[in-house]
């Protein structure tokens, strides 16, 4: 009476396990990049359009900075994504791979304020004013001549590249500690959603995720001011600017690296500025 | 089938303990229990007898409104405890059980010792700690209990053998000081000689307060009853007085029921 | 000090307020998940690709790597809990060494489920070096769904009368024929529930395999064994973290409800399998 | 010829001569089954062994900054008991209250619909959690208490305690159900108050199943990654002050959950959130074992 269930369970597990071991037989070609959320948007379009047109495919994973160089490192990627260089710690734990790392853009990391703070006039900080927030010693805005509110100071993960770089113009040192952080996020669509949650918030988020929630400040520089514009990007007068960058192996596949040529091709750079960057080959 | 006639053939006038006026009970969509209008006499003990399912315990546990505690049960009608409406005429329903008392077929000791399963009733009331002992004391020698348990009143209740089991639940229920004790077959699950100790206690019991109490067992109901109340069918059949009951005027099927034969009502 | 009746009214009312307050909370929760899901769930959601990160376009892989994940897992589960249950039946001579089993698969139940994925990263990721693979994450998935599978089953085989035993034995049959013929008839739906069972749980995990087994973006179907899936729970992670951008959010909630309503089917089947399969013994 | 005996169930009479394909498939899945629990502890310790046995690693300090070579993990282990205690303080009382309505309610049909929505959000997946928790409690928090971020310990130990709710709820109400009438009715006809007999009887016959589930619900909520890590705010600092849970903080879960990835395989990092895992595996481990010892001593036999 039960022999036919069982015969279809038995006819069930042997079909799907040999389905298993049969696409564990084919061989795999895909390229996988993974790495800094930054980098990501641009890889992603990029990798979108490639396979729409060539057919290979790619797979584009997220994680930090960190982790794309780790999976490059352990060949368990094809392409690391950063958004900052090689730490020496890093090279040193694998000192018989050559890393070569590309630039594919240019990006800016924003310090940005919440919208309500930005309307309240503070539209200008210098970076020692910045420090001073991260370092805890300002608390309140109306230091800053803005309302009499505290400061809601949002950190970045250690290993994220926005952050190495944010620190090491602000505090002098990409692995700074902020002793005034309050709240310690992971990726750009994150740390923007916190932000346009709050109303006195400051930040560090990446060019391409200012919108109206999320303002940008200009820097003082002295008397006068830089506004975060790609312009000012551009000709490299915004100081907390970066390259975007995509790290490779040496022992590269050949599909790795007609991808990476695409990315640098006038289309491929395409997908820069529609990632709201700047392309490295004007 | 035509309503039931309800004279109590040879019962003497007496102040009457429960009366109930057109009750009825549902389970669901049945009815264990039709339009009853009946009057039970005070003191004494009066048994309920009937076949299986003729409603002789949800009437039982009609009378202090236990049953409402089990989904789908409902009621009509009122039952009124010494001329007060069993609903309306207690503060609440809680002094109604307090003043009825039950003792239930399978004796059912809390997990705590003797002495705590006595005081369960008065548990929140304000007693000193001399007026507890001394309830203890009075509770347990009522139900006759004291000399088997005096020295070890401190030892779980589970320790006990059924039969004293089932008598520490009326020391219990004795303890909160009722007029009325309803007991639901309280011998069917000891064995026969603590039966026989219990209807020594329940006859010894019957000067102060009103028994009134369900049981299968024909021979006892002639033992120990004063009044006997037939039942078939969730309708009264016949009730009156023991003697009555058990002689050749009670009605054929009272009769044929009592002699333990075969009843087909 | 208060009245007796001042006290049980106190309460009554103590556990209304705090019915009302979990019905509110259950309301809330139904009604959210309900509300927002519905207005991103349509056919095209299910069956079209994610573009522009998740918040445009639908769930197509993500649903497929799911399944694809829950299905192996529940292939590799089969066998090993089938076996164990049968041992904990039929072959323990002592109950010292079956309790000391039983003790070794309950507490895979209590291992928090974070604890598998490190646990795939260090041993498949890094030891064996498998990379990010979808074959991790139904392996965690299966050891995480061993218990409640081994467990049904071994109920199962343990409610079947003695007799049984005895009556196929004084037929002649030999023990391994016993077994085939009486008692895996009879602990199948043990063995169908628990799985069930099981998978509903499964597919809703994220801790275990957002290291191990899924990536962001440009997953199709896997084509070897070495490849990472994208799956609803990560979509719903990677979606939630944007959560001010209305777009993502909705196809967030959307991703959520179809979630829900496969936990829903599996928990279903299983229900029906109990009542479907379970042997009609007149004893 | 096989020796069979007729009486299987004194199983030790029967004796075979030899093993048989199908009993050595039985041992091996039992033999495998019950070593993988070997294998990820084993896995676990020889992983944090670095960290256990280094000096100047400063586990029991108040600093995590692995970029200094400062892995306090006080911070986190405050973290996650804060935490715990807040679901716990609000999911208990709730849970059992609700229970205790449901298990006396006369109405079969509130007790079926509500058991069976018990049902539902028990299988609703902890990043449905995560979700509800990102897009409307904490942004609730952060305006009921004029918060700039509503990412706090607050809001994590009320997301966790709706996710425990159900379980303490359906739990409870089992053991409170199971509780025989009998005792219900010998005590309402002591004249006792709906209040007395839950009071004195009821509840403390459940009492061991409560518990019981208790331990389960606390054990689950430990282990949760997902939930809380969206809305823990992440920070490696004990809140200042000491319980202000207004303030953002970090649990061991959600370090995990936010930094297994981007720790270097074989680092000391590494190492450090290994040790934390198994400190939280020892944890849950305890509360499933004590639970489930509690479960099977049948409170009713007392």
């Amino acid at each position: 009476m039960f022999s036919r269930p069982i015969k279809l369970t038995l006819g069930t597990w042997t079909l799907t396990a040999a389905l298993t071991l049969l696409s564990a037989c084919s061989s795999p070609s895909t390229i996988s990049v993974s790495g800094s959320s930054t980098v990501l948007p641009v890889v992603s379009r990029a990798a979108q359009a490639y396979s729409d047109t060539t057919g290979q495919r790619i797979i584009v994973n997220s994680g930090g900075s960190g982790v794309g160089f780790n999976q490059l490192a352990e060949s368990k990627s094809d392409i690391g994504m950063m958004s900052r260089d090689i730490t020496d710690k890093e090279k040193a734990q694998y000192p018989d791979s050559q890393f070569t790392p590309v630039a594919i853009g240019i990006d800016a990391v924003i310090p940005v304020v919440s919208s309500e703070i930005y309307e309240a006039g503070v539209t200008a900080l210098s970076l020692a004013d910045i420090a001073a927030v991260y370092k805890g010693e300002v608390d309140n805005w109306s230091t800053f001549g803005g309302p009499d509110k505290e400061i809601l100071v949002i950190d970045k993960e250690a290993s994220r590249g926005t952050r190495h770089t944010f620190m090491k113009a602000v505090m002098g040192s990409s692995t700074a500690k902020a002793a005034g952080a309050d709240l310690v996020l992971g990726a750009n669509n994150e740390e923007q959603t916190a932000m346009a949650q709050s109303d006195a918030a400051i930040g560090m988020i990446s060019l391409a995720w200012m919108n109206d929630d999320v303002r940008g400040l200009s820097i003082k520089d002295g008397a006068s001011l830089i506004d975060p514009n790609l312009k000012t990007i551009a000709d490299g007068n915004y100081p907390i600017a970066r390259e975007l960058i995509i790290v490779i192996r040496d022992d590269i596949s050949s599909e790795a690296q007609k991808f990476v040529d695409y990315i640098l091709s006038p289309e491929g750079q395409t997908f820069v500025e529609t990632s709201g960057y700047i392309k490295i080959n004007p | 089938m035509p309503k039931p006639e309800l004279k109590l053939v040879g019962v003497e006038t007496q102040t009457s303990a429960v009366s109930l006026k057109g009750f009825q009970a549902w389970f669901g969509e049945t009815c264990v229990v039709q339009d009853m209008t009946l009057e039970l006499p005070a003191n004494g003990v009066t048994c309920i007898v009937g076949p299986s399912g003729s409603g002789k315990s949800t009437l039982l546990r009609g009378l202090n409104r236990i049953n409402e505690d089990i989904s789908g049960y409902a009621m009509k009608g009122q039952v009124l405890i010494q001329d007060s409406c069993a609903k309306d005429g207690f503060k609440d329903i809680t002094e109604l059980r307090a003043k009825v008392g039950m003792v239930f077929q399978r004796p059912c000791v809390f997990p705590c010792s003797i002495k705590d399963n006595v005081l369960f009733g008065v548990k929140n009331k304000r007693l000193s700690k001399l007026e507890r002992a001394a309830l203890v004391e009075e509770s347990l020698k009522s139900a006759a209990l004291w000399k088997e348990v005096a020295h070890r009143l401190d030892s779980p209740a589970s320790t006990l053998s059924l039969g004293q089991q089932q008598r520490l639940c009326i020391a219990r229920t004795l303890a909160v000081k009722p007029d009325i004790l309803l007991l639901d077959e309280p011998t069917a699950s000891v064995d026969p000689t603590s039966a026989r100790a219990l209807e020594t206690l329940i006859k010894n019991l019957k000067d102060d307060y009103t028994i009134i109490m369900v049981t299968h067992d024909i021979r006892q109901t002639r033992r120990i009853a004063d009044n006997v109340l037939f039942l078939c069918d969730g309708q009264v059949i016949e009730m009156g007085s023991t003697d009555h009951m058990f002689s050749k005027t009670a009605k054929p099927k009272t009769k044929t029921y009592l002699s333990e034969e075969f009843c087909d009502c | 000090m208060l009245s007796r009746t001042v006290k049980n009214t106190l309460f009554a009312s103590a556990l209304r307020i705090a019915l009302f307050i979990s019905l509110a909370i259950l309301i809330f929760l139904i009604g959210a998940i309900l509300l927002e899901g519905f207005k991103a769930l349509s056919p095209s959601f299910i069956v079209s690709e994610a573009r522009d990160f998740g918040a445009a376009g639908g769930i197509r892989y993500q649903l497929l790597g799911s399944l694809i994940l829950i299905i192996v897992a529940a292939v590799l589960v089969v066998p090993f809990a089938l076996g164990t249950a049968l041992y904990r039946s039929e072959y323990v001579t002592s109950e010292k060494l079956g309790r000391c089993i039983d003790l070794t698969i309950f507490s895979l139940n209590g291992i928090p489920s974070i604890t598998y994925g490190l646990f795939g990263l260090i041993v498949f990721v890094n030891i064996l070096g498998m990379g990010v693979s979808w074959l991790i994450g139904s392996i965690l998935l299966a050891i995480m769904i061993l218990p409640t599978v081994t467990v049904s089953t071994h109920q199962a085989m343990r409610a079947i009368p003695n007799i049984y035993r005895e009556s196929a034995l004084a037929l002649g049959l030999t023990r391994a024929e016993m077994v085939r013929k009486v008692i895996l008839p009879q602990s199948l739906h043990g063995l169908v529930t628990g799985l069930l069972i099981g998978l509903a749980r499964a597919i809703g995990e994220t801790a275990p395999i957002m290291f191990v087994a899924t990536a962001f973006s440009g997953v199709t179907w896997p084509q070897s064994i070495y490849e990472p899936v994208s799956t609803l729970p990560t979509h719903i992670l990677a979606l939630a973290q944007q959560a001010t951008n209305p777009d993502a959010l909705r196809n967030a909630w959307g991703a959520s409800l179809s979630l829900i309503i496969i936990v829903m089917i599996l928990s279903g089947l299983a229900f029906i399998a109990r009542r479907k399969l379970e042997p009609q013994r007149s004893m | 010829m096989n020796q069979i005996s007729l009486n299987p169930r004194l199983r030790t009479d029967i004796t075979f001569p030899k093993w048989n394909g199908l009993k050595s498939y039985a041992v091996g899945s039992a033999l495998f089954s019950s070593t993988i629990i070997m294998l990820i502890l084993g896995t676990l310790l020889i992983q944090s062994h670095p960290a256990l046995f280094a000096n100047d690693l400063n586990l029991l300090s108040e600093v995590w900054d692995p970029a200094g070579g400062q892995y306090g993990i006080i911070p986190m282990i405050f973290g996650t008991l804060i935490i715990m205690s807040i679901a716990m303080i609000i999911a208990l009382p709730l849970g059992v209250l609700s229970a205790i309505y449901i298990a006396e309610t006369r109405s079969d049909r509130l007790k079926h619909i509500l058991k069976s929505s018990l049902e539902v959000l028990a299988g609703i997946p902890s990043i449905v959690y995560g979700l509800i928790g990102v897009a409307y409690l904490s942004i609730w928090v952060a305006e009921g208490f004029e918060l700039q971020t509503g990412r706090v310990i607050l809001t994590a130990g009320l997301l966790l305690a709706l996710m425990i709710l159900p379980t303490i709820m359906t739990l409870s109400e089992d053991a409170i159900s199971s509780v025989p009438r009998a005792y219900r009715e010998n005590a309402a006809s002591l004249g006792l108050y709906h209040y007395e007999i839950i009071k004195d009887i009821v509840l403390p016959a459940a009492k061991a199943d409560i518990a019981g589930a208790a331990l389960l619900a606390l054990g689950r909520a430990l282990g949760e990654t997902m939930a809380v890590m969206l809305v823990i705010g992440s920070l490696d600092r004990l809140p200042s002050p000491l319980f202000n849970v207004l303030a953002s903080s970090q649990t061991i879960t959600s370090k995990l959950g936010r930094e297994i990835a981007e720790s270097a395989f074989g680092s000391t990092h590494f190492s450090v959130l290994v040790l934390m895992s198994l400190i939280l595996v020892a944890f849950t481990l305890i509360l499933t074992i004590a639970a489930q010892k509690l479960f099977t001593k049948d409170p009713h036999n007392a």
